[in-house]
């Protein structure tokens, strides 16, 4: 079953991604990219991280995409990209190279791995406590300080988007 | 569940942060309070100096000690806190070249100067950092604050363009940094940089491919922000389009933040595997230094040349990195000092003489400053001359320091490439002082505003230049104080 | 007493700084008067030496003073130090008493030129030159008077340098003359290598000792070098070239220097290093050898020539040939005799030609000469007994002293020496005469407009040509055979080293046996005939010479432009070395070296302009190097070991 | 010595630096005199270093000492001996006359005379700095007034040639940089003490491979700067664009840098190196010698001529130096002062006639002596002694050179000796087209003689060059100890190395053996 | 079974295409959208290791980096809605003004 779950929503995944990056409207891209992060977010269910699956879909598949798709209609780029491509004869070897990466990392993948450290962190323990309870002690115990720091990044964001996009300061 | 220590969040030792975050606030709010006439905002520039004196202030009350917060992961040791200095002076001096420059170019709000100091915070987090998470979140708010900088000219196409391409290649890049610090995750089981050395002892140093993979792709990701070859491609460009005062910031803090972060991973984390990367950044370290002074020689424009430069000047500091030893450590921060002050030197003598919109920063606009401007012209001849390592400037004896690193180690290969492009470098950095001298002007250079914050600044670096140069002692024995190695 | 030598240097070097620096300001008599004045008292000393050391007994005639320390660096010592001997001193009397002579007349000669106080600084600074030579006690000293002569000699030579001829002349001259101190230079410091010294009287006491075999190979070259600045000095083959053309200065110079002292300077080191000659048999067959071509081979450039101070000029080689030969077969003192007569008998020439030149307002060619005797009586009388004395007849100086020669090159020397000595004889007395009555007999041939102002030279300088007459009568009866003053004079120099036995042991050859007064009558007969085809040839039948070169038509040629010399070494030398630097220059240093360094500098530059093409600005290219750069790194970092 | 007298000499132009700053840059003629007289005080200051200068000993004189970055164990260390006395004596002497000469430049005459005085800091410098961190720092800031003056008051292509000077001598001094850092290390893996002090470098053993590359890498910086053919091709380009007084110094001070060095550290710091190299920087030094002369020969430009005159008169001082004895080091050091001395002067010459004439063709040239007969006197002095006419004081050296090399190796030293012949022909030849002959430009007829001025600054060499053709010793004496302490280290270490290559045993390089003076044995001298 | 390879290969797949994707595409916005496809692939790994080791750094982690998405996300939007502002175009091919 759960063997059986992860092939389909690899393979979902996968096939969105290469959707993405093939399709020529902005707007199916993000579409496609959506049911990406959602296969994703089963992803992480079955490994038992069901805070993160929910914050996936939350707010990376709702908030993050429907920001990207509002731009897209914002600025009406619902057409398809030029043909003429400046750097076509990048095409085929930046491909070939996405092959060799692959290729390169599942070389590594397969030579003799994960010696790390095991945690204490076993699932029976996580769903004894809960998920999304241990996040959120660890948040404020161990990660207080990139947590509460995070908080700048958020509002330098938020100055920068007023910056940046407001049409008059 | 763990305990929670109220010892372990030490408020103290991140101080200097929530200063700089608070008066970053304040200055927003000050701007919003104001009425809002651009060119005279005098006010939030002496704003956030005083709020970096401040943070000086506070970060120097916490040196000599050696202290790991926040769970071990926040470092507050001599070398974070000069870091840290360097960072506030790199700051400081940009905002007193920025001061002018904002006005002319009409970006005159308080968000430039909140999003420095906010840029700060994320530097003084990623020297600080001591787990891969506080590196990785410093580096983001450092990064995001300096995308938006950099696209601050919003009507300006060039500095749109600067901003995407930093912005996309950037995030490209974290994206492999991400990748890396999974994999060295998945293969150590730890975040924290102790944890993984300790774990790596614990193995007797010996480490398997996918580690190796990790590392690799933190070099990639660091070495992008370091602007190191062949993840340098994004410098020119940005440096050329970004208003120039952030240009100045760009090519000293940023690059010093992310050379704290590098030298932090790969000595306390990485140092047992050294024999395995050495190579890598010996390479890089060579491109880096060859790419960066091969280029320059081939430039008009001088923001874009001083970008090359600074690609060189990356190459550099790489060597102390391969050497990897305490001479190397305590080089490197001596180094980035001394560069700190010579490249925004160099920077505010661009904004002195270009005028809006950055016309005249073709380096043949030069030509005649050292007749028309003395002062000018001799402050630029000795930042060039300083960071071509001529003595007895502070670049030199920067040099000098990394190079007896690198001989110290063995590398004395790496020394001679060294040097042999620092003599490539010479022919450009000496260009500009043929044509500010040697040429006759080509422009007048009656309409120069000069003002005082900016004179400081120039003043300032001169001063440091050179005395980092006549009596570097003081400073170097801070610097071999503040090594992350045992002594 | 011997001190006061120290006052023979002082005077002409005092006398030649006050009139360079301040001669410009004084009257041209005050600048006759303390040039005349400074080699006067200089006179007057070297005659007070002179008797002094006569005072002494012959095995006592050394004296050697030291004024300081020049040079001394470790073992290497040498000394600002005179010596007096026999030698030396001789030579200083020679050189004030001509020189004096000379001096007096130049205040004549040149009294309407404008470089007067010039002309008598270098003079006065070339006698004191001269005499640094001659008084040096050691090599290095003698090597700093030799190339001071040379430098006054190219000073005096170029005297007239708007000339293009004359500044030619004086830059050949000093040029020619460095490829000898070249060659002595470099004996000087194998002499040092060898005696750990340069001081004369310790080398030549080392090397009479039998420190040094004879023969023996460093003495050899050590020998060649020095007889390589020799042939330099005194214009010997294949260093002759220059002393031709050095007739560009003043008369007055050409007879001091080109004649009577300077270039005697090669005979006079001869002799005084005779001791080392005397060890290698091989250099002295050398100096025989160059001495007797040269002889010859000027002996019959002279011919032909046609500028009357050419024709002194190329017997002036002619005649240190002699000297050279001389000492070539260990006559050093007829070598030395031979000197001294030549110095009166030349000087005494070359004034007259100055004064013949004088009198017809510079011209120099005798063909455009001719019966000047009744216009300038007492030139013609004095250049009469020079002119016979320089052919040999007895009893006038040249005969004693080339006899001598003549005799010593057939007893120690042999038979093709001596016969190519007298065929040089012939030929001498033939050219001289030949000059003398081309420019003193038969029609005037100039043009009218200097016949015109043809008149005597002034007292001044008629005088020095009377007492160089004299001089050229009598001094020969220095060395006349069997009363030999010279000889017993000389004696300690060339027979106190124990090197008699070496002559005996090894350096002569087998001794042919000749009668010396057979002799003396065989070389007078010689010279007669000389004589005689002159007058054959140019009073009795004056068309008889055209017809001759017009017969042999191509050994005129080549004899009336010197064998070609001056233009094969002009080949060879000069303009192969122009072109060899030329080339150095243009393709070696500007092409290639140069080259390179700015080529690298290009290369570089180039590299830059093609590595900024990789910065398309474009983003997605940018990305593109990430990704190649991180495939290399992984791949590097995983499985590069 | 209480008073750091070289410190005084050293830094007082500096202080001069600050005096001139304060003037106001229009009042040009005050600037001038004030350089002059900086320059002038700096010379008399330098003369109590030879009255007071103990000949008797070869230790260090006048030494000062102070921690300047004690982390690295560098040491304000400075000092000298009888190697460098004379070069500062040089210095001092001849930075006075160059500003003299130089009172015809009118462009920005502040800038100028801070370059001068500048550089004359860091030429004493170098020759003073015992430490040699110090050194370095003295020897690269020199390039920077040099560069400036070049590129600012030189002539049509100032800019390349100043490129060029600075690029081709920091190539050459980077490796040095690198060797003096090695040496650091090899200092403190030796005895455990970090420190930059030349005295206690002098103390190292290193192995003969080590050497090798550490007197590599010194060699390339110091034959760029003497400059040793083939590295040559800075000089005629700097040369013939700098201004007067730049030539003059670059030909007079900034060369003897190159040699000195050769002598102060590549000989006492690896003998036995050095040794081995003798052969190669011989033949060096003779092409250099022939090269520089028969090219020197062909040239049009004055400048150049006198520039390619350097060259092979440069090749005679490092032949001295080579000869590994007593000979051949003093004449050099003796030479170094001769050419400073007679080059300069020519320079000043070619200056003077280029201020009348605005050419240095020499085609432009000719029968000047009419014109000029006092500037002719001068002329005529110089070039003789550049000729090395005995008397005069190039003479001395060569000779020097030539009686030490000889000693040692017979063939080089005649084969150098023939620079003394081609040395007569370029010099004579030149000096006739300039001052002999007709005048053939009626520009010429015109020219005026040499004034107070020019006077003052040519009387002084002449004296100088008299002074040591006839009275050496005065000079020499006071080499002596210092000169036969150098042999004496380099001898002990070189002469193993000698024997060992006679015997073709280099392993025995270890063994010690009784210093001798002359390294190579009188009686064994080399055909 | 699903192993852990089996996610890091999906993680390695997911992430090859999303820098493939920034290689060829032109829009800006898909390129951010592939970027953002990169960083879902390391957060799947970063899970998974987390999930394999038993620990919680990995799920921590990718609590961050999403908020650090969301940042970046939300700048890098407004960077190409000014850039569009100023050339009506989001093209990066037509974005290299500034090159060499």
């Amino acid at each position: 079953m759960e063997a059986y779950l992860f092939y389909i929503m690899a393979a979902v995944s996968v096939g969105a991604a290469v959707y993405l990056i093939f399709e020529k409207n902005p707007v199916h891209s993000a579409l496609y990219l959506i049911m990406t992060l959602i296969s994703i977010a089963v992803l992480y269910i079955l490994l038992e991280a069901q805070f993160i699956a929910a914050v996936q879909i939350i707010v990376y598949a709702g908030a993050i995409m429907v920001l990207f798709l509002f731009v897209i209609m914002l600025l009406n780029l619902n057409v398809r990209e030029e043909i003429k491509d400046v750097l076509l004869f990048q095409k085929i070897p930046a491909i070939i190279m996405g092959i060799l990466l692959f290729l390169t990392i599942c070389l590594i993948l397969k030579s003799r791995f994960l010696q790390g450290k095991q945690g204490e962190y076993t699932s029976t323990y996580i769903n004894t406590i809960g998920n999304t309870k241990l996040i959120g002690n660890l948040l404020f115990t161990d990660y207080l300080l990139p947590f509460e720091l995070t908080s700048i990044l958020l509002f330098v964001a938020a100055i920068g988007v007023i910056i940046l996009a407001k049409r008059k300061l | 569940m763990t305990n929670v220590s109220v010892m372990s969040f030490n408020i103290l030792s991140i101080l200097p942060i929530l200063t700089l975050a608070g008066f970053g606030i304040i200055v927003l709010m000050v701007d919003l309070l104001s009425p809002r006439r651009p060119g005279d905002k005098n006010f939030l520039a002496y704003i956030s100096l005083i709020g970096i004196v401040v943070a000086a202030i506070l970060t120097k009350n916490s040196t000599g000690t050696a202290l790991f917060s926040f769970h071990e992961s926040f470092a507050i040791d001599n070398y974070s806190l000069f870091f840290n200095f360097i960072f506030l002076l790199s700051t400081g001096l940009v905002i007193l070249i920025s001061h002018n420059y904002i006005k002319r170019e009409e970006i005159n709000y308080g968000e430039y100067y909140a999003l420095i100091l906010f840029s700060t915070i994320g530097m003084m987090l990623m020297a600080s950092g001591a787990d891969l998470l506080n590196i990785y979140i410093g580096l983001e708010i450092m990064s995001v604050s300096i995308y938006i900088l950099t696209g601050f000219k919003r009507s300006k196409v060039t500095s749109n363009e600067a901003s995407l391409k930093y912005f996309l290649l950037g995030a490209f890049a974290t994206g492999f940094l991400l990748y890396g610090i999974s994999i060295i995750y998945g293969s150590t089981g730890a975040i924290n940089l102790k944890e993984i050395a300790g774990f790596i002892a614990g193995k007797g140093g010996t480490v398997d491919p996918l580690f190796l993979m990790g590392m690799g792709l933190i070099i990639i990701g660091l070495g992008f922000k370091v602007a190191s070859v062949p993840f340098h491609a994004w410098v020119p460009d940005v440096y050329e389009g970004a208003p120039t005062a952030i240009t100045a910031f760009m090519s000293v803090g940023p690059k010093a933040a992310a050379f704290a972060a590098f030298f932090r991973v790969f000595l306390t984390a990485f140092g047992s595997t050294h024999y395995e990367w050495q190579k890598i950044i010996y390479i890089i370290a060579v491109l880096t230094m060859t790419v960066g002074n091969v280029i320059a020689l081939a430039q008009t424009n001088i923001k874009r040349m001083l970008a090359y430069s600074s690609i060189a000047h990356a190459g550099y500091l790489l060597i102390a990195l391969v050497a990897a030893n305490n001479l190397g450590v305590s080089g490197v921060l001596f180094y980035v000092l001394a560069y700190t002050f010579m490249n925004i030197g160099a920077f505010a003598i661009v904004i002195v003489l270009s005028q809006k919109d950055d016309t005249f920063i073709q380096i043949n606009d030069y030509a005649g400053l050292g007749f028309k401007h003395p002062f000018l012209a001799i402050a630029m001849t000795f930042f060039l001359l300083s960071m071509a390592g001529v003595p007895p400037m502070a670049g030199f004896v920067g040099k000098f320091y990394i190079f007896s690193a690198a001989i110290k180690s063995g590398y004395v290969g790496l020394a001679i490439i060294g040097v042999i492009n620092s003599v490539i470098s010479v022919y450009y950095y000496l260009r500009i002082t043929v044509i500010m001298y040697m040429k006759e002007p080509v422009r007048d250079f009656t309409s120069l505003t000069l003002s005082p914050l900016i004179i400081a600044a120039i003043v300032i670096s001169v001063i440091g230049t050179l005395h980092l140069g006549i009596f570097p002692s003081q400073v170097m024995e801070i610097a071999q104080q503040s090594s992350l190695l045992p002594r | 007493m011997f001190n006061l030598v120290v006052l023979v240097l002082l005077f002409p070097l005092l006398g030649a700084a006050i009139n360079g620096l301040i001669g410009k300001r004084l009257r041209k008599e005050t600048v006759g008067y303390i040039a005349c004045g400074a080699i006067g008292l200089a006179f007057f000393v070297s005659v007070l030496v002179f008797c002094k050391l006569l005072s002494l007994p012959p095995d006592g005639r050394l004296f050697e003073k030291q004024l300081f320390s020049w040079i001394e660096s470790g073992s290497f010592q040498s000394a600002l130090g005179l010596q007096i001997d026999p030698l030396s001193t001789l030579m200083i009397l020679v050189v004030t008493g001509v020189g004096l002579l000379i001096h007096i007349y130049s205040i004549g000669y040149m009294h309407e030129d404008k470089g007067f106080h010039r002309y008598f600084c270098y003079l006065n600074l070339f006698t004191f030159s001269m005499l640094l030579l001659v008084l040096g006690n050691n090599f290095l000293l003698m090597f700093v008077g030799w190339e001071a002569v040379g430098l006054s000699s190219y000073l005096l030579i170029g005297f007239w340098f708007e000339k293009k001829s004359a500044s030619d002349a004086a830059k050949k001259a000093f040029i020619v003359n460095r490829v000898g101190d070249f060659g002595f230079a470099l004996g000087i410091m194998l002499v040092f290598l060898t005696f750990h010294s340069i001081d004369f009287t310790d080398v030549f006491r080392s090397a009479s000792q039998g420190n040094t075999a004879i023969g023996s190979f460093t003495v050899t070259i050590i020998t060649l070098l020095l007889f390589m600045g020799a042939t330099g000095k005194s214009a010997q083959i294949p260093l002759y070239t220059w002393l031709p053309d050095a007739m560009e200065g003043p008369t007055p110079v050409s007879a001091l220097i080109h004649a009577a002292t300077m270039v005697t300077a090669g005979v006079y080191m001869i002799a005084r290093c005779n001791v080392l000659f005397l060890l290698s048999p091989f250099t002295m067959t050398i100096v025989a050898s160059i001495g007797a071509v040269t002889a010859l081979f000027a002996a019959s450039i002279g011919l032909v020539q046609n500028d009357i101070k050419r024709v002194l000029a190329y017997s002036t080689i002619s005649q240190l040939g002699y000297m050279f030969l001389a000492c070539g077969v260990g006559a050093f003192t007829a070598g030395v005799f031979h000197l001294m007569t030549h110095a009166f008998f030349k000087a005494l020439l070359f004034l007259g030609s100055g004064s013949v030149i004088h009198a017809l307002s510079g011209e120099m060619d005798i063909r455009k000469m001719g019966g000047l005797r009744h216009h300038i009586p007492v030139t013609y009388k004095t250049f009469l007994i020079g002119t016979v004395a320089i052919a040999g007849i007895p009893p006038f100086a040249g005969f004693f002293s080339k006899d001598e020669i003549l005799l010593e090159s057939l007893t120690h020397g042999n038979f093709l020496y001596w016969s190519i000595a007298a065929v040089t004889s012939l030929l001498t007395a033939f050219y001289m005469f030949r000059l003398l009555f081309l420019t003193f007999y038969g029609e005037s041939r100039g043009d009218h407009h200097v016949m015109e102002h043809i008149h005597e030279s002034p007292r001044n300088m008629t005088i020095p040509l009377i007492i160089l007459a004299g001089l050229s009568a009598v001094g020969g009866f220095f060395g006349i055979p069997g009363a030999n003053v010279i000889h017993g004079f000389l004696s300690p120099i060339f027979g106190t080293h124990g090197n008699t036995e070496i002559l005996k042991a090894g350096a002569t050859v087998h001794h042919s046996e000749g009668n010396p007064y057979l002799m003396m009558v065989i070389s007078t007969v010689i010279a007669l005939a000389g004589i005689f085809m002159a007058y054959q040839m140019y009073i009795k039948r004056p068309e008889l010479p055209k017809k001759l070169a017009e017969r042999f038509h191509i050994i005129y040629k080549i004899l009336l432009n010197k064998y070609y010399v001056d233009e094969i070494y002009d080949i060879l030398f000069v303009k192969l070395t122009k072109k060899i630097s030329v080339l150095l220059w243009k393709r070696v240093d500007v092409q290639i070296i140069d080259g390179s360094v700015n080529g690298i500098a290009r290369l570089i530059g180039w590299l830059g302009n093609v590595l900024r093409l990789t910065q398309t600005g474009y983003v997605r290219n940018y990305a593109f190097y990430i990704v190649i750069g991180c495939i290399c790194i992984i791949l590097f970092a995983a499985f590069g070991r | 010595m209480s008073v750091p007298i070289l410190s005084f000499i050293t830094f007082l132009p500096i202080i001069g630096v600050f005096f001139i700053l304060s003037i106001d840059s229009r009042r040009s003629e005050l600037v001038r005199i004030t350089a002059l007289l900086v320059s002038i005080v700096v010379f008399f200051l330098s003369l109590p270093l030879y009255f007071h200068f103990d000949a008797r000993t070869y230790d260090m004189q006048f030494v000062e000492k102070l921690r300047w970055i004690p982390s690295f164990g560098i040491n304000y260390h400075v000092g000298i001996d009888g190697i460098s006395l004379f070069l500062i004596l040089l210095t001092t002497f001849i930075t006075p006359i160059s500003i003299l000469a130089s009172w015809h430049i009118t462009k920005s005459v502040k800038e100028y005379m801070i370059a001068m005085l500048v550089l004359e800091t860091a030429m004493v410098g170098v020759f003073i700095a015992l430490d040699l961190f110090l050194f370095f720092v003295f020897w690269e800031l020199m390039l920077i007034p040099m560069y400036l003056l070049i590129g600012i008051w030189g002539g049509p292509r100032r800019i390349y040639a100043a490129i060029k000077f600075f690029i081709y001598t920091t190539a050459g001094s980077v490796f040095m940089f690198l060797a003096i850092i090695a040496l650091y290390f090899l200092h403190h893996r030796a005895t455990g003490e970090y420190t930059f002090n030349l005295l206690e470098f002098y103390r190292l053993d290193i192995s003969f491979a080590v050497q090798f590359w550490l007197f590599l890498a010194f060699f390339i910086a110091f034959a760029i700067k003497v400059p040793m053919f083939p590295f040559h091709t800075w000089l005629p380009d700097a040369h013939v664009e700098a201004p007067t007084a730049g030539s003059v110094i670059l030909a007079g001070v900034l060369l003897k840098m190159g040699t000195y060095g050769f002598v102060r550290f590549c000989l006492p710091l690896f003998p036995e190196v050095s040794h081995a190299f003798i052969p190669v920087i011989s033949w060096m030094a003779i092409a250099g010698i022939i090269y520089g002369a028969l090219v020197a020969m062909v040239q049009d430009d004055l400048k150049k001529l006198v520039a390619y005159s350097s060259v092979s008169h440069l090749g005679f001082v490092m032949l001295g130096i080579f000869a590994f004895n007593i000979q051949g080091i003093e004449g050099s050091i003796t030479q170094m002062i001769n050419h400073g001395l007679s080059t300069g002067a020519l320079f000043l010459i070619v200056g003077m006639l280029y201020e009348r004439r605005h050419t240095r063709m020499i085609a432009d040239f000719g029968g000047l002596t009419k014109q000029i007969p006092v500037f002719a006197v001068f002329f005529l002095i110089v070039t003789l002694s550049s000729i090395g006419l005995p008397g005069l004081n190039g003479f001395v050296g060569e000779f020097l050179i030539l009686v030490g090399m000889f000693k040692s190796r017979i063939l080089y030293a005649s084969l150098a000796a023939t620079g003394i012949i081609l040395a007569a022909v370029y010099m004579l030849w030149m000096f006739q087209r300039v001052m002999f002959q007709e005048i053939t430009h009626e520009e010429n007829r015109t020219l005026k003689d040499m004034n107070k001025r020019e006077l003052a600054t040519l009387i002084p060499i002449v004296l100088l060059i008299f002074w040591i053709g006839i009275y050496p010793n005065s000079f020499l004496r006071k080499m002596d100890a210092s000169v036969n302490h150098l042999l004496q280290k380099v001898g002990g270490k070189a002469n193993v190395v000698y024997n060992a290559q006679r015997q073709g045993k280099l392993e025995h390089l270890q063994e010690n053996t009784t210093p001798k003076i002359d390294i190579v044995p009188e009686s064994e001298a080399e055909w | 079974m699903v192993t852990l390879t089996h996610y890091l290969v999906l993680s390695a797949i997911l992430f090859t295409l999303g820098v493939v994707g920034v290689m060829i595409r032109r829009n800006a916005i898909i390129i951010f959208m592939c970027i953002e496809l990169m960083l879902n692939a390391v957060n799947l790994s970063f899970v998974s290791f987390a999930h394999f080791l038993n620990s919680m750094h990995g799920q921590m982690f990718v609590f961050f980096t999403m908020t650090v998405a969301a940042a970046e996300a939300a700048v890098g939007l407004a960077i190409i809605v000014a850039i569009f502002r100023n050339k009506e175009t989001v093209n990066i091919d037509d974005m290299n003004i500034m090159k060499w």
